[in-house]
């Protein structure tokens, strides 16, 4: 059992790391309190699997329009919502992510509360491939390695690529964003669509996130995209550490391996106490580090301020 | 001369642990007196009100207020204890009515009684009282000024500090200020002043401090202070603008 | 470019209410050319009203403004600023979480790597600029005596060496005219002294229009060509420090006589 | 505060359109509140209409008590209490806790609001108050709110279970006055919230504690130096928000009769809707703001299935912060 459950840990850390790059991109280099990430994650993931169930569409293609739905979402809440202040555009965030939930609770095109489910077929053919060849080096056994490797590969490429960006002309815009929106502004430089594009490539990253769940739970439903999982990518941010995407890939491996490492203790509790445990351990993460660490591990605290 | 109402020994304050602000300052106040501290831009002045007042924690030295230490005791504590304090800017509750700002500065000693402090004040002030229901977010720099004075003398405090009561204002409408200011001191009330309008405010000043980088650097009755051309040279500048 | 003739900047009229009350009300006033001019009031007369309108932080309600015989009344502020006009705080506002050098390129203009497409599309136009404006980064903060402190977090830097570094700043872009909002606020005089020694040389080297406001009376008799004068949302009067020092209409208003008369 | 504005001589900012700025929010959302009501009179009857009004004064009256904490404490410490609706359900719990030991369901249900008015003051002791003091910014607060708020729910459903409970009152009986049908505790509810509200209302215009609280709203700083013990006042601010929401949770419990541990961060966006729409920081406001989106959410019933009711809220919130971030009684602030 160890090796499949450490598996799984390692897909959900690489998947909530991908969503978590676009709050890093958010909060910790332009100052954004980007709160509906899993709205975005949400869009998605169900548009892959609706255009895959009820329209036939290839999954790879269906990615590709769930990406860009996506963005279209973050351009959405971002022309609407952008110049409210911090707060506020936190809270309109969160709106926006429970009204997608919402959404797809309750309207008749996804399926509800059933959920979506059958999409996945090209992908267990290309994952029987990888398993085929995995068999030659004896991992064979381990089912849901091609999506470990296929997310890791994906998280990878995505961290080197905003790695790379952060330290371009462009990403020094929007670290003086971050420190002073008025300031830069006041130097000739449009932060609006800094915002904007802020916003739109981390709710394409929260699509590239949500695919890699949908491939994850094999039948999508609501409450998988609970606002509460952004609250995870916020816990995970502020372990690794703010304005560092070295930190997500720390905060993400530690967050999870010591929340999923909590169910290898054998307690009296019941299932839901269990579970309950969980979220309170998430939360005494957030309460403590926000205190103790407000940078987080591989953070920069002089780089961490977001004004009101 | 009677008695001192407020001592400073070697005051040090700062807001951050490794920088001084203060670096020892010793000032005296007697009953009855206006004491007008001046001195160039980043000498300390605003901030050696700020510790008299418990803004800034002192980090060494004592203040005695009537001969009590005050020093450490939370801003609540300090007004209590007999100090007014008129902050420079944002001096006034602007969401609320002149009478509102005022009952809230009786706050520290109710015993005092509203009404009898109000008709005090509208005296003092007549311009408060013909405007005692409008807002005080729709006041005149001047009349702002007016009313924070009022509102830190609500409570009988033994003494005034005002943190340059002219800032800002029109030349013109200065010395209307500072005839103000010499009117509050005329009923009674000790002032310990801080200006940049160094010459004017020591002429009407019993006596003065030039404060430089944090230190005492002279001391004197206030007109032989303003008239002192080592003075000026020194760290005035502008005398007679 | 050769520059037109004209005043630089034109303003016209200009309105702006808050919550019913008038900040500004009706101002107007020409900035020359080249010209280091002040622009002196109470409190509550509209200055920072009057800055934020022309730097684009707010819309005047009525009025017009015109940069270079441009209408840039309610243009955004980054658009202004690409015009050739920038501004300081009134508390300075440096990035305090980035290196001095990166407060100096980020005010570098015409940096193509700032945008994502000509980012991907063509690298090497971005690196060129960039050292470009390095160059003429350094130069800047050597100007004025920041040098040493290029690698160091702004936000370590000292009050006094803050608002040299938002002035370095604000001249990187490359402006035809500066904003300053109370520049000896809270420096030293010697430091407050050599700030005008700057603006002044700078006047004279790129002929940038420089436009303050200022309290110290003494500041502004000596050191600025112009003079403008506002008082409840209105100017009063413009002219040289001497015949404003002699106007009625100022000294009723604003600078008084020995012996003012209760109002 | 209306307050009048005559034009001073001196005045360097002077009045314009005397006064009509400021009546015309108010006196615009009374318009709409009653051009609504004839409209939906028209489409759907008055019996309808008048009892999805009815409704909408009930949940008006829980989500009106609900905001003023969250308001308050937004306008006096800056905070978004993101746990502020789980101080609701803390009351609903507190009171089955309670009522579990033997009280009385009244006594249980004061005993309630005073536990979770110790609960708001204790999470001000231990968290907020060192996060301020370690001068903690934005992102931290709201980071340390949401921790905060996980901890408290998943506390309540860890001792409490995630099983639907109610308080144990008779939900039965009920009245009838003409075409609308009210339970006996919907129409208790309704009643309490209403005089509630009121006395809040009266409450901070005229006691001397509700003076200091708007001056400390105003301006933190010259409240501290005027001699106000600020550590009291916002003790005094936690204990308020904390009972009232425990009253609000109670009331909720109360009018829907069932509940489970989520309904607090169910409420919480119509809540923060409320106190955007009543202007931060403005108790009165929030009551008001309260009662608008109660209705609001009613009246959605007449066009749109009623499990559509919770997006009506977010849709508000979010339409409000676009439309009116000031609120219909808060002041636009003049940039600094």
């Amino acid at each position: 059992m160890s090796v499949d459950f450490w598996i799984n840990v390692g897909v959900l850390a690489g998947i909530y790391g991908i969503f978590t790059l676009g709050l890093q991109l958010n909060a910790g280099f332009i100052g954004l309190l980007n709160f509906g990430q899993a709205g975005f994650m949400a869009i998605g993931a169900y548009a892959v699997g609706l255009l895959v169930v009820d329209f036939g569409w290839s999954l790879w293609l269906a990615l590709l329009a769930g990406i860009l739905l996506a963005v279209i979402g973050g351009l959405f809440v971002g022309i609407s919502s952008l110049r409210l202040r911090s707060d506020h555009f936190a809270i309109a965030t969160i709106a926006f992510a429970e009204i997608v939930r919402y959404v797809l609770q309750n309207a008749e095109f996804s399926g509800g509360n059933q959920g979506v489910l059958g999409y996945d077929e090209e992908w267990r053919t290309l994952s029987d491939w990888a398993l085929a060849k995995l068999a030659l080096i004896g991992l064979g056994d381990y089912t849901q390695l091609p999506l470990f490797i296929a997310v890791w590969l994906a998280f990878l490429v995505l961290l080197a690529v905003l790695i790379v960006l952060q330290g371009t002309p462009w990403g020094r815009v929007l670290r003086g964003i971050r420190e002073d929106e008025d300031a830069t502004a006041a130097l000739g430089k449009n932060v609006f669509a800094y915002k904007l594009q802020s916003l739109a490539i981390a709710a394409a990253l929260a699509a590239v996130a949500g695919f890699f769940v949908a491939l994850n739970v094999t039948f999508l439903y609501p409450s998988v995209f609970d606002p509460t999982f952004t609250f995870f990518g916020y816990a995970m941010l502020v372990l690794g550490g703010f304005a560092s995407y070295g930190g997500v890939v720390l905060g993400g491996i530690l967050f999870w391996t010591l929340l999923e490492g909590t169910r290898l203790f054998d307690t009296a509790l019941s299932a839901g106490q269990q579970a309950s445990l969980r979220f309170i351990i998430v939360g005494f993460f957030l309460l403590l580090l926000s205190r103790l660490r407000p940078q987080g591990l591989l953070g920069n605290r002089a780089e961490m301020r977001v004004r009101p | 001369m009677s008695g001192e109402v407020l001592v400073t020994r070697d005051l040090v304050a700062g807001y951050v642990p490794q920088v001084d602000i203060l670096n020892g300052v010793s000032i005296v106040v007697a009953e009855g007196e206006i004491v007008t501290v001046v001195g160039p831009n980043g000498a300390g002045k605003s901030t050696l009100l700020k510790a008299l007042i418990g803004l800034v924690a002192p980090k060494g030295g004592s203040i005695l207020l009537a001969g009590r230490p005050i020093s450490g005791l939370p801003p609540s504590a300090i007004v209590r204890q007999g100090l007014g304090y008129v902050p420079q800017r944002e001096n006034v509750f602007e969401s609320m009515p002149i009478e509102e700002n005022l009952e809230i500065g009786l706050k520290p000693r109710p015993g005092l009684g509203l009404r009898r402090r109000l008709d005090a004040m509208y005296a003092l002030f007549p311009r408060l009282g013909e405007r005692r229901r409008q807002v005080a977010g729709s006041l005149s720099g001047g009349e702002r000024q007016m009313l924070a004075m009022a509102r830190a003398l609500m409570p009988e405090p033994k003494i005034l500090l005002l943190d340059e009561p002219t800032a800002g204002l029109a030349p013109r409408f200065v010395d209307l200020m500072f005839e103000q200011v010499a009117a509050v001191n005329r009923s009674g009330v000790t002032i310990l002043m801080v200006e940049q309008n160094a010459a004017r405010a020591l002429a009407m000043s019993h006596r003065g401090y030039v404060l430089d980088l944090g230190r005492n650097a002279h001391e004197g009755a206030g007109p032989a202070l303003a008239r002192d051309p080592k003075v000026a040279d020194l760290y005035l500048g502008g005398l007679h603008g | 470019m050769t520059a037109p003739a004209g005043p630089i900047l034109e303003v016209r009229g200009a309105v702006k209410a808050f919550d019913g009350l008038l900040a500004v009300a009706g101002a107007s006033f020409d900035v020359e050319r080249g010209s280091i001019t002040a622009l002196i009031g109470p409190n509550g007369a509209g200055k920072t009203t009057m800055f934020d309108l022309l730097s684009g932080f707010g819309r005047p309600d009525a009025g017009t403004i015109r940069l270079a015989g441009r209408d840039i009344a309610g243009m955004a502020p980054y658009r202004i600023a690409n015009l050739g006009l920038v501004r300081t705080f009134q508390l300075t506002r440096v990035l305090a979480g980035m290196s001095v050098m990166d407060n100096m390129l980020l005010a570098a203009r015409n940096q193509p790597g700032e945008h994502l497409a000509a980012l991907i599309l063509s690298p090497g136009r971005s690196r060129a600029a960039e050292a470009a404006a390095r160059e003429s980064a350094i130069g800047l903060l050597a100007t004025f005596g920041l040098a040493a402190k290029a690698g160091d977090y702004a936000g370590a830097l000292s009050g006094g060496q803050r608002k040299l570094l938002e002035i370095a700043r604000a001249l990187m872009t490359g402006p035809s005219i500066v904003l300053l909002d109370e520049p000896m606020a809270g420096v030293n005089p010697t430091l407050g002294r050599d700030i005008l020694d700057h603006i002044a040389a700078l006047r004279s080297a790129r002929g940038t229009t420089f436009l303050f406001v200022e309290h110290d009376m003494d500041v502004v008799m000596t050191r600025a060509d112009k003079v403008i004068v506002m008082a409840q949302g209105r100017v009063i009067a413009t002219g040289t420090p001497a015949g404003i020092r002699a106007d009625p209409a100022v000294v009723e208003a604003y600078l008084g006589t020995p012996h003012a008369v209760a109002p | 505060m209306a307050g009048s504005n005559e034009a001073g001589k001196a005045d360097a900012l002077q009045p314009h359109g005397a006064g009509t700025l400021r009546l015309s929010r108010p006196v615009l959302l009374l318009l709409v509140i009653v051009v609504l009501f004839a409209a939906l009179v028209a489409l759907y009857g008055f019996d309808a209409t008048a009892q999805a009004t009815v409704n909408g004064l009930v949940a008006g009256g829980y989500l009106g008590l609900g905001a003023i904490g969250l308001s308050l404490i937004l306008g006096i410490l800056k905070l978004v209490n993101f746990a502020h609706g789980d101080l609701l359900v803390a009351g609903a719990y507190f009171t089955i806790l309670f009522g579990w030991l033997g009280l009385p369901l009244v006594v249980a249900m004061l005993f309630a609001m005073i536990a979770t008015a110790a609960l708001a003051v204790l999470t001000e002791k231990v968290v907020w108050q060192p996060l301020r003091q370690a001068g903690a910014g934005t992102l931290q607060l709201f980071l340390s709110a949401i921790g905060l708020a996980l901890v408290l729910r998943f506390g309540i459903q860890f001792f409490a279970g995630s099983q639907v409970r109610t308080l144990g009152a008779d939900i039965v009986s009920s009245i009838t006055i003409g075409p609308i049908h009210l339970g006996t505790l919907q129409a208790v509810a309704l009643v309490t919230g209403l005089v509630v509200m009121a006395v809040v209302g009266l409450a901070l215009r005229f006691t001397g504690i509700g003076k200091e609280m708007r001056a400390f709203a105003d301006n933190r700083a010259l409240a501290e130096v005027s001699g106000i013990n600020t550590r009291r006042i916002i003790d005094v601010t936690w204990a308020a928000s904390g009972f009232l929401a425990a009253l609000a949770g109670i009331l909720y419990a109360v009018a829907i009769g069932s509940f489970n541990p989520n309904f607090g961060v169910t409420l919480l966006l119509s809540l923060f809707a409320a106190t955007v729409l009543g202007g931060i920081g403005n108790a009165y406001g929030a009551l008001i703001g309260g009662l608008v989106i109660g209705l609001s959410q009613e009246w959605s019933t007449l066009l749109l299935n009623a499990r559509w009711k919770p997006a009506v809220g977010f849709a508000l919130l979010i339409l409000m912060l676009l439309l009116m971030p000031q609120g219909i009684f808060g002041k636009a602030r003049r940039r600094s």
